[in-house]
């Protein structure tokens, strides 16, 4: 059994369970509490849960994270919010190195099982600054683990799984995808629990495969549902889901199975997700390959504001059924 | 150095405000007015989703970005956060340019490409709208600093709200002004929230947050935001310190924001009582109280103030019409204004690949 | 709470050192003086070329790390910067362990990973060793959150330098500390320098950098680190405040290191006077200052002195020894202790790939 | 005519210079002036420029980051020292948001002529939090540029190009090379200046390409020598020099040559320089490719502190060796 819930009723869904599981969860953040989340994620969790285990903070990143981090270290189990992703840059340190280090530069006797979640998109009209899409940035550092779910089902299951995980996680989410609707397990039936580490085809395919993660799922499907539609072709969606572990016997699968790929990422394209990813097929499966990769990124310019044309700046159906035409 | 100001004072006597002419009076008054116009027609054009993004109206600080900035002189500059379209009105901006940014329009100030947040006019010493909190800090006492390296007598007026205080790079920009002694102005505009955090949530303090500038032995002062000609006579004072003497000051001014953190803050009436934001609206609104003192000194009459009103409206509009009629960037725009040396097609911009498109 | 501490204070008379025990002093006593033979010995070893990196002693600081820790009970916790070899020892880590974390072998404290600069031993409630200067206080106010949360009557001890109070996660964490009342005390060790830059210039403060705290609100005090009696006495009524009221302190103990900042350091004979040391050598340190008073006391003789100052050389001889004849970590053990889950082999780290070797 | 000159020393003639040439130059950073810097880059600049030109700060590099930028906005040119480019991590919010973004969020008013500059390499035995390798990290950041020169002639001319460009500048040197020596252009023959965006071949061959950056060209050089003495094998080295801007049309042109690559990057392998290197050939010269493209990176963990295992953790001659022989 399954019902329908949005993405942002799921996410919460799996912080109000791992908040009942265990009582050394605690969730943090700006206005996380008492004004329900500035994108009403955490909504009634303060009121259920009350002033211990849900709590506002200052506008202190670094402070705040490296207060989880050390809290961590003691056997806390904080679940961070970050309004926007984008604060990462006023707590780099913290996130980089204090989390992602402690347990290597002691030889393991410390260990740091930290959640930091929150949106991590452009697309909303908030500039440069506001619209970072760190997934490859934070997933270059050994020790960090990253995932970026794309549907509420995946969502709920992957903050149930980051919490229980003994490292620390970065869970991105998407201020576009709160919205939306999908089918989520009942709890009813069990625990729903998504590994990390794990990706999904959310479409079968056999002509080309089209590799994403977070919101660029979603583009990828409606452009393979126009691909076969309009143009016979018959394309594989892969939705990473996990950046850090990564699926990468799922990668060569689909490779090997359609001998094409596009990647779409809303990454800028110097670095980014995509680019490992392609370095991964070139790795791994090249002989596999009856073209070269191709990806679909953001447009290589600092997000732009205007409404009016900041989807262009971003991976879209339209991009990627270009881009795949040109390959054919 | 208080930590209250004494109610009884009157500032409109002193130098920096006996000064004033008629006119300029009415200039500043008219300023005032003319931020609030713009915003509340900005508001409208926000709701019908002619604006996109964030819209953080300054309605109800008016009197903090024009008593400050009506102090300055060629050489003082400004840097501000997301706030800020009160102190881009109050530097000389056009509402033109300014509403044509909010439509994400190429006759927008920045293009289109800042928004809301991110007005931006040099050639009026204006260096922005920032959208992360505190990240303007730096950026102020580096302007400051480069006024006196550039050896002008000037100083930097930096912006910042009270919530804002609690960033890392903030206190490390108060111990730089005060050991290098750089003319930095830090003007906390304290409105009581951030977001939906009060004061009291967001921050342990002493007497208030100006206070914390004692850390590193530095001058600071607390000013009453309702009254234009306190925000002057104390500012001036802070300003003169950092143009003449290189030293740093930290003002907190007491102010209030009349909308929500933002238009898609839904809880402002939660966190904050309505009874708060009416007696605020009441007692201490800045234009209300300008307009009562300039009326009693006889400088306004209220039919010159509803022309004012008038005035600006239609202004508000006229840039609405501008904005509406201006052309949208294209996909091409995208990939301008992010180097200076492609912009300008130098030689060095022609040699290796900068930008990397898919 | 004073900006100076009044030297006519007999400390020794507190109920916290009149409660100390001969044997307690002696104890104390000899861990300063294992952690000076220890460093000496682990200087030798590092002119030899047997130790990497850097290597910050902290000889003619001693009496810090000895004093505030031996005031600790089960539930009190420790963290510190990158000098970190005399905390370790107060805590009861053993030379061992410390000197082949040096030595870079798989016996050291982290396994050889960490090296001088990242000292971990949480089975004694010591949370390392850090080297980004300022990152350790935001984990120092976790750790004591933690045990706020956790439900136990601790505090937590963390540790800085005079350097580190103008990095902003500082005064991120003391704005924390303050408004969530967490049993954190700040302990910044003012030895007078940030490798070559003398207070003065780096700092911009009132009476002195502890005084920072009442920018937050929050209780401070200066000690004078020469004298354990004024060490321990002013701790305890710190971490009591913690432990008791959860409320947070600043100390600021005035101390002196006698090397460079690191042993790298070949100026430090340039921005400090050889008379400077040599001043502080002959009447501050507070081995030696100690030494005298347990003598005068009769708690010590000269001869027990010498026998516990060899033993303590023995002791860091033979831990070289135990270092040298250690094995260096293999080219294996470089992929370890990166994730807890792999480590442990768990189900989640069979799903996926962790590592991306090339 | 040319000299004999450490890589410090050139690049403290660049400084040197450059601080001459125009008197809006300013050097900043912790232990720079009266220290002669923690290692000895700016030695005897503070004692002939002074206290306006050659500025020490205190530990606060957040602040006096943001502080060069805002004065770079008003014509100041500020050249900042991070003692150590690991350090970024407490000003990354000055570093990517304010340097990288304010022109374009301005659009275009305002540019930020800035250099940062600093080590930035592993193979000191720091540990973790000190051996960060930042330059893939900063690059995929439009806006910015970086570089990563290998040799003293090419910082000197790195540096001083750098110093001119109006736009931000990362200049990435290297501890372990400092004390290098190499021929370096005589002034008196003229302004010695290496543009941004140029890679340069160290060495001709035709049997493979070795693509390196920073300390990893002088492993590649080396590594060469022992493929061509002892197998036969002739690599040629393409030292990239500049990441952004980046010359993509050196990189083409020796897979054409060569058909064969081994790429050399310090970093962590997930993501960095390698990893969008791989993308472009992938992109650029598939066709060309006889063999999968393949990378030398360092081993996927936080840096190790031990002297006895640390150089076993990052790229090596051997190691080039090694990969080079098992694609043949
Ligand atoms: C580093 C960072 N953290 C969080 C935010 C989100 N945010 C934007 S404004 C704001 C509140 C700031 O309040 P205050 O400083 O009092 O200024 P005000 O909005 O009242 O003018 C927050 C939390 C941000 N933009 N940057
Ligand atoms: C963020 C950061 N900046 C710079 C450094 C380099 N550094 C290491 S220690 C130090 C001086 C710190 O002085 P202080 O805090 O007084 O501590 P002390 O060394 O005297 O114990 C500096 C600049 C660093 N490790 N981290
Ligand atoms: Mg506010
Ligand atoms: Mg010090």
């Amino acid at each position: 059994m399954s019902r329908t819930l949005t993405y942002r009723e799921a996410l919460r869904e799996g912080l109000d369970e791992e908040l009942a599981r265990d009582p050394n969860v605690v969730i943090m953040g700006e206005e996380v509490a008492q004004y329900n989340g500035a994108y009403k994620v955490t909504e009634g969790l303060w009121k259920k849960w009350g002033d211990k285990r849900v709590v506002d903070t200052p506008i202190s990143e670094a402070g705040f994270i490296g207060m989880g981090i050390g809290a961590s270290m003691l056997g806390v189990r904080p679940v961070m919010e970050l309004m926007f992703w984008s604060f990462h840059s006023v707590a780099f340190d913290q996130l980089v190195n204090n989390a992602a280090c402690v347990r290597y530069m002691s030889g393991g006797l410390c260990h740091c099982p930290i959640v930091v979640r929150g949106p991590a998109n452009g697309g909303t009209n908030v500039g440069a600054t506001h619209s970072h899409i760190p997934e490859g940035l934070f997933a270059a550092f050994p020790g960090l683990k990253v995932c970026a779910p794309a549907t509420p089902a995946d969502v709920k299951g992957l903050i149930k799984a980051a919490i229980r995980d003994n490292d620390p996680v970065y869970v991105m989410e998407n201020t576009l995808l709160y919205g939306n609707s999908g089918e989520v397990p009942d709890p009813a039936d069990g625990d729903h629990v998504v590994p990390l580490g794990v990706a999904d085809v959310k479409r079968e395919g056999s002509d080309i495969s089209l590799i994403a993660h977070g919101r660029s799922v979603l583009h990828a499907l409606k452009a393979a549902e126009t691909l076969q539609d309009e143009h016979g072709i018959h394309a594989e969606v892969l939705d990473l889901r996990s950046i850090r572990p990564l699926d990468v016997e799922a990668i060569v699968k689909t490779v090997k199975k359609t001998n094409r790929v596009v990647l779409i990422d809303e990454s800028k394209p110097f670095g980014g997700v995509a680019a490992m990813v392609t370095t991964i097929i070139m790795e791994n499966a090249f002989d596999h390959l009856d073209a070269p990769v191709q990806r679909v990124c953001s447009i290589d310019a600092p997000a732009i504001y205007s409404p009016h044309i900041e989807n262009e700046q971003l991976p879209s159906p339209r991009r990627i059924i270009e881009k795949v035409l040109k390959m054919a | 150095m208080s930590s209250a100001s004494s109610p009884s004072l009157d500032f409109a006597s002193s130098p920096v405000n006996h000064a004033l002419t008629p006119e300029r009076k009415i200039e500043l008054y008219s300023q005032m007015v003319r931020i609030r116009r713009f915003e509340q027609v900005s508001l409208k054009y926000y709701q019908a989703g002619k604006i996109g993004g964030f819209l953080h109206l300054y309605i109800g600080q008016e009197s903090v970005a024009v008593g400050t900035i009506s102090l300055a002189g060629p050489d003082d500059h400004f840097i501000t956060a997301y706030r800020d379209h009160g102190h881009a009105l109050a530097v000389g901006m056009g509402m033109n340019e300014c509403m044509a940014e909010m439509y994400g329009k190429q006759t927008g100030c920045s293009k289109g490409k800042g928004g809301s947040m991110h007005f931006f006019a040099p050639d009026k010493n204006f260096w922005g709208g920032h959208g992360i909190v505190g990240g303007q800090t730096p950026l102020g006492l580096g302007l400051a600093y480069g006024l006196k390296y550039l050896g002008k007598e000037g100083c930097c007026l930096c912006f910042l709200g009270d919530g804002a205080v609690n960033q890392g790079a903030f206190h490390e920009s108060l111990n730089l002004a005060a050991l290098f002694g750089i003319p930095v102005v830090y003007v906390i505009e304290n409105n009581g929230y951030s977001m939906g955090t009060s004061q009291k949530r967001s921050s342990a303090y002493r007497g208030c947050l100006a206070q914390r500038a004692e850390a590193y032995d530095m001058e600071w002062d607390v000013i009453d935001g309702s009254d234009i000609y306190e925000v002057r006579a104390k500012t001036h004072i802070a300003m003169e310190r950092a143009r003449k003497e290189h030293q740093p000051t930290v003002l907190e001014i007491d102010t209030y924001r009349y909308y929500g953190h933002s238009i898609a803050d839904a809880n402002h009436k939660k966190y904050r009582t309505p009874e708060e934001i009416e007696h605020y609206k009441k007692n201490h609104d800045p234009i209300s109280v300008f307009q009562r003192k300039l009326i009693a000194e006889g400088v306004l009459t209220e039919d010159k103030a509803a022309e004012i009103n008038n005035a600006a409206r239609d202004e508000a509009n006229a840039a609405v019409k501008f904005a509406e009629e201006s052309p949208a960037p294209t996909i091409a725009d995208i990939s301008t204004d992010v180097y200076w040396e492609t912009d300008h097609q130098t030689e060095a911009s022609k040699i290796g690949r900068h930008f990397f498109d898919t």
